[in-house]
């Protein structure tokens, strides 16, 4: 189900956390909400919920104004950020709570209500912990069990709340996977909040991107990484090397589209090998430019690193370089 | 409440016979004596009447007692330590202010007085008044501002002092000395006893005759002996029916009777027993073996009451400045 | 993190339900059974007027009522912070035996009723008690002078430091510690800078809340003071002393200069412990 | 004497000498026991002086029993009004802001401070034939001083605070997510807050009735003041220790006070019995 967002604003005390926010997300994507901390892609996604009031504005699913609905009746689920799973219930009963907390006529039947979570469970591969208790859980574990808890009571999208943020790297990781593999499967709207461009990148249909309390850019991975709208979209998105700076405008370009060259050549910045560090496959060359404009760095496959040494003098080529307003305070 | 115990009463049964609630307010040494006269005038008074008579006890402090039932306790009787504490009440409109008048003996239907208790052998050589400011005596009273007993000490010793120095400079400096010699200061008089007889502090003990006597006899036998000063005070503890209360709650007639039972030969015998000098000649004079004679000089000779709660007790008063003085 | 920033403020219109009904409850019952009958005591007194008040109040008596009151729950709250302070610090750190018992008889003072503290304490420090005895053989006098009162307010007031240290020592742990030692600070200096200021707050706010709880304190008071006054008598028993002269104007006014001292450390207390907590957090 | 924690770091043994905690305990075992136990064995030893029978037949008397009667009552009453008032006061505290918010906390500790003798003072200020409302209650015949009503207002005014003081900084270290999520999977309100916020703060919430249980059961200086002190009628367990004491019946006096302190004692180990169930000792 598609969710509309229109004129959102929200502001808490003399904070703005959303300022006049619209956003259109077509039924069946995932998409992400990146920004750094205090951007209002949180907020955005509370008042999509129903857990924010917004000040002004209207939030529309699947074409009906839901603004001021509560959040059990607006077919959402939500996933927070530390699970807020029920520590007094075992698994099983933390996923059963939406179905039997529905009223009379709607609840299931309880061999109903145990089939569809047992159902779940299988799904989030956690059926055999059913009896146990959260504080018996790994955080991945835990994160799934409120996958499962949300999807229980079949929600029309699924928000979810920096999902990953309280997990480490290889869980993480392997969280990112399996959600995206999950989406693909069954093709529910989702929203998710993260500061990560990295996991926005990857799982991502469309990002927007969140500064100050309003959208700087949104839209497929591909466009907002290559060919971001905003000074402040491009350097969020990835390291960012200043190529010049001048009448307003700033020259920039991504480490891998640098090349790097022992020959002078025709537009090439000189500079120095100041460090060679090899990450995998790939190798970080950092250069200090040789016009004392700072350094630049340059990602290349190792095997075409050749003979290079620190402190050898190269020359530096953009393959391909964006040009953007220079807004000052990014 | 009363009501709600009444008719709880009822309901459990006795449904032929009425059954009486009777609150009677006192002070704390009485606890004994009201006991015993409540048992008794209960058994009588359901003989002549039929009637079952529950008689409710309330005790504490004098003044405590008499500010409860100013703020709504609701005394049917009232058996104070000291006229003054009626007044008071009386000052409300619960009662008449004539209330003394209404029974004999300016309603006080037992006695008593001021003694020393001292430890068995008297070891300090306590003989009268004049002992008591001798250094190294340590006197227990309890506190005059909060225990009617304690102003009768005070009062009994003030009145020995002015006799003896002839005047009231000579009584303050001498009140002044004694309660330099007083250790702890209990807020009522049986937390006094407590002191003297429970913890082992103090070297004598200034008592209501009655309370020194029930120490000697049931408390500590052999412990303790009683002093009886040259002169000491004329207790008189009243009694009065609450009027209001009594005539809200129906009671007004039985709780005349009980106060006139207080003077019945049977009442002032179990008076007597529970060491309270009685009114009665003939029960005095069977009992005389236990109350030794005392010179004593009463409360008119402060011009009543009123005049010495004023006079010594008030905020401000002579107390105060034999305290402030030091 | 964005979450925390948007939670931690107040919203327009409130998601969670029932603050209408619960606040609406909880001011109400405070009126009734609180706020309402401490207007009509402060009203009382107010009956006297400013040079009534100020009367009744300013007397010797009063004042030395009010300072014995003051400087025994003053007293006796200090020697509580180290006594607490050691007990807490066993009970969190050493295996003590019947550590569960043990950390259960503190909350004694607690449970038991003032009335039978007083009672079972003049019976033991009275001059031929168990304990009163041999102290007063080494020249100790303790029941019936201000030192009674003191040992009365140590048991009355020894729960709320204990129990305020107790959560905060053992959230410490040993890292700040072990840190301080790794960084070649003896023993006594690790205590003195590193261990002692992280439990100020929990110390001042077991001592204020220790300080407010006796300096009111009766039941347990007046059995073991003796009640001398200018010595050992205490302003609720001044009180009393009034009330039973039917001088309810003038109880009231001492009544509510307690208040006012009592609500004052209260105050105190709590922003006192606001401040030096957000100085712990940073 | 080890310490407790299991990983201790070599570090501390070579540095605290090996008498150290030795000593604390000790120091510590000493202080309770000079305390807290001491003051306990007086009264148990007090009480039984004359043996278990008088112990028993002091305990039997008609006033202990509807002494003992009156003390219940009023803790069944009081109990659950500021149990009820506490949640209500936390969920309101901990769970929303407002303006004011912590002046009302300030209030609600406010009790805690009050002597005693002012908690029972001024009900008789209000309620007293001389007090505020005093008339109109007398013309409708409504006792509330020296009648049970008046313990258990002066009762509730003294351990007013002690369940909202537990429930409050529980709930607000709990924060709103649990409620959230609840909220979001469809439950109302009501059933937010009975089947998620009440097993969340069940052993706090437990804790603070335990207190103030104890506290209700013990609470002497408001209730002498208002009580009247009518045996059978309108005394408590504390006063009756009092009345008993004043009437020189040590031995009974005591035994009533043990019976307190036994109350005193069930409530320390239901508490040690909870703090062992949730695994840490409780603020």
């Amino acid at each position: 189900m598609s969710i509309q967002v229109q004129q959102v604003s929200k502001q808490f005390g003399t904070f703005a956390a959303l300022h006049d926010v619209t956003l259109d997300v077509p039924d069946g994507q995932l998409v992400a909400l990146l920004g750094p901390s205090g951007s209002g892609k949180t907020t955005l996604l509370r008042v999509i919920a129903g857990l924010e009031t917004p000040d002004a504005g209207r939030v529309l699913l699947g074409g009906q104004d839901i603004t001021h609905a509560g959040p059990g009746e607006r077919g959402i689920g939500f996933v927070f950020q530390h699970y807020a799973l029920f520590k007094h219930l075992s698994v099983f009963e933390n996923v059963a709570f939406g179905l039997k907390v529905k009223r009379g006529g709607q609840r299931p039947a309880p061999a109903i209500i145990r089939d569809k979570v047992m159902r779940l469970l299988e799904l989030v591969q956690l059926d055999w912990a059913a009896a146990r208790y959260p504080a018996q859980l790994s955080g991945g574990q835990r994160q799934r069990v409120a996958l499962a808890r949300a999807l229980a009571v079949e929600p029309q999208v699924l928000l979810l709340d920096e999902p990953f943020g309280a997990l480490d790297a290889s869980v993480r990781q392997e969280l990112r996977d399996w959600l995206r593999r999950l989406h693909d499967e069954i093709h529910l709207t989702s929203i998710f909040v993260t500061h990560d461009q990295a996991e926005a990148l990857e799982i991502a249909d469309r990002i927007v991107v969140f500064n100050a309390g309003q959208i700087e850019q949104e839209g497929t991975p591909e466009e907002v990484y290559d060919q971001p709208a905003t000074l402040f979209a491009y350097r969020f998105l990835g390291k960012a090397n200043v190529l010049a700076q001048a009448d307003g405008q700033v020259t920039l370009a991504r480490p891998h589209d640098l090349h790097l060259h022992l020959t002078s050549v025709a537009g090439g910045i000189p500079g120095q090998i100041t460090r060679i560090h090899v990450v995998g496959p790939e190798a970080r060359v950092d250069v200090a430019r040789s016009d004392g404009l700072g350094s630049l760095e340059v990602h290349v496959p190792k095997t075409q690193l050749g003979g290079v040494q620190v402190g050898q003098t190269v020359f530096l080529s953009a393959e391909r370089q964006v040009v953007l307003p220079d807004k000052a305070g990014t | 409440m009363r009501r709600i115990f009444t008719s709880a009463l009822l309901l459990g049964g006795a449904a032929t016979a009425a059954t009486i609630t009777l609150l009677n307010v006192s002070y704390d040494p009485t606890r004994e004596l009201y006991q015993d006269i409540n048992a008794a005038f209960a058994k009588q008074w359901q003989a002549k009447t039929g009637d079952t008579l529950k008689i409710n006890a309330s005790h504490g402090g004098s003044g405590a007692q008499a500010r409860s039932v100013i703020d709504g306790l609701e005394a049917d009787i009232v058996t104070l330590a000291l006229a003054y504490d009626i007044d008071a009440i009386a000052d409300k409109g619960l009662l008449p202010e004539n209330w003394q008048k209404r029974l004999p003996y300016n309603s006080s239907p037992y006695t008593s007085t001021i003694v020393f208790l001292v430890r068995q052998g008297n070891p300090k050589g306590i003989k009268d008044w004049g002992d008591l400011i001798k250094p190294g005596v340590q006197v227990i009273t309890p506190n005059p501002k909060t225990s009617g007993g304690a102003r009768w000490n005070f009062l009994a010793a003030w009145g020995w002092a002015q006799k003896k120095y002839g005047g009231e400079a000579g009584a303050k400096d001498y009140v002044t000395k004694l309660f330099k010699n007083v250790p702890v200061l209990d807020s009522g008089a049986r937390g006094s006893t407590t002191t003297f007889v429970e913890r082992g502090i103090g070297d004598v003990l200034l008592a209501w005759e009655n309370e020194a006597l029930l120490a000697t006899r049931e408390l500590g036998v052999g412990k303790f002996q009683i002093i009886v000063p040259s002169v000491s005070i004329l207790a008189e503890p009243p009694v009065t029916v609450v009027d209001k209360n009594a005539a809200k709650h129906g009671t007004a007639k039985v709780a005349q009777a009980y106060l006139q039972y207080l003077y019945t030969a049977e009442a002032q015998e179990i008076i007597a027993k529970n060491f309270y000098r009685p009114r009665s000649q003939d029960v005095a004079t069977k009992y005389a073996a236990q109350f030794p004679k005392v010179n004593l000089f009463s409360i008119a000779q402060f011009g009543g009451w009123r005049a010495a709660q004023k006079k010594f007790f008030a905020d401000g008063g002579v107390f105060d400045q034999v305290y402030s003085g030091r | 993190m964005t979450s925390r920033l948007s939670s931690g403020r107040p919203a327009r219109r409130h998601i969670l339900p029932g603050l209408n009904l619960t606040l609406g409850y909880t001011l109400l019952y405070l009126s009734v059974i609180v706020l309402i009958p401490l207007a009509a005591l402060v009203l009382k007194a107010a009956g006297l007027g400013l040079d009534g008040f100020w009367a009744a109040i300013n007397t010797p008596r009063v004042w030395s009522a009010l300072r014995v009151s003051f400087l025994t729950a003053l007293a006796a709250s200090l020697v509580n912070l180290p006594i607490g302070l050691v007990i807490a610090w066993t009970l969190t750190r050493y295996r003590v035996p019947g550590r569960r018992l043990v950390d259960a008889l503190i909350d004694l003072p607690f449970a038991l009723p003032t009335a039978v503290a007083g009672i079972t304490l003049t019976t033991l420090l009275s001059p031929n008690g168990w304990l009163g005895a041999p102290l007063l053989e080494a020249g100790l006098r303790v029941a019936y002078t201000p030192l009674g009162i003191i040992v009365a307010l140590i048991f009355i007031g020894l729960p709320f430091v204990v129990r305020s240290l107790q959560p905060v020592l053992e959230d410490l742990g040993y890292e700040p510690e072990e840190a301080a030692l790794s960084l070649g600070a003896t023993p006594s200096q690790t205590f003195a800078r590193v261990i002692l200021p992280a439990l100020y707050p929990a110390l001042l706010s077991g001592f204020t809340l220790a300080l407010a709880r006796t300096i009111g304190e009766y039941g347990s008071v007046v059995f073991i003071s003796g009640n001398l006054p200018f010595k050992t008598e205490i302003a609720p028993l001044l009180i009393v002393g009034k009330l039973e002269q039917y001088d309810y104007a003038g109880a009231a006014a001492v009544a509510v200069a307690m208040l006012v001292i009592s609500v004052t450390l209260l105050l105190a207390a709590n922003s006192a412990q606001a401040r030096l907590g957000r100085r712990g957090q940073a | 004497m080890t310490t407790s924690k299991a990983s201790v770091p070599q570090l501390r043994r070579t540095r605290l000498q090996r008498w150290w905690p030795t000593f604390m305990v000790t120091l510590t075992l000493i202080l309770v026991g000079l305390l807290l136990v001491l003051p306990l064995l007086v009264v148990l030893i007090t009480a039984f002086r004359s043996g278990v029978g008088p112990y028993l037949q002091a305990l039997q008397t008609p006033d202990t029993l509807s002494a003992l009667r009156l003390s219940l009552l009023t803790v069944l009453i009081v109990v659950p009004l500021n149990t009820v008032f506490g949640v209500s006061a936390a969920w309101a505290t901990a769970k929303f802001d407002f303006p004011g918010r912590s002046l009302l906390l300030t209030l609600i500790d406010l009790p805690l401070a009050v002597s005693p003798v002012i908690s029972g003072l001024v009900y008789v200020l209000l309620f007293g034939r001389q007090g505020w409302l005093g008339p109109w209650l007398e013309a409708n015949d409504l006792k509330i001083i020296f009648a049970p009503a008046g313990i258990i207002l002066a009762t509730t005014f003294v351990t007013f605070s002690y369940v909202a003081r537990e429930l409050i900084p529980v709930m607000q270290a709990q924060g709103k997510d649990d409620e959230e999520a609840a909220l979001t999977l469809g439950a109302s309100g009501w059933q937010t807050f009975t089947r998620v916020t009440l097993p969340n703060i069940r052993w706090a919430l437990l804790y603070g009735v335990i207190m103030c249980n104890a506290r209700a059961l013990g609470e002497f200086g408001a209730v002498s003041v208002v009580s009247g002190k009518i045996r059978g009628l309108t005394n408590t367990l504390p006063l009756h220790v009092e009345i008993l004491y004043n009437e020189y019946q040590t031995v009974a006096a005591f035994a009533v006070a043990s019976l307190l302190a036994l109350f005193a004692l069930l409530t320390l180990g239901l508490k040690a019995l909870i703090e062992s169930r949730t695994g840490h000792s409780h603020p």
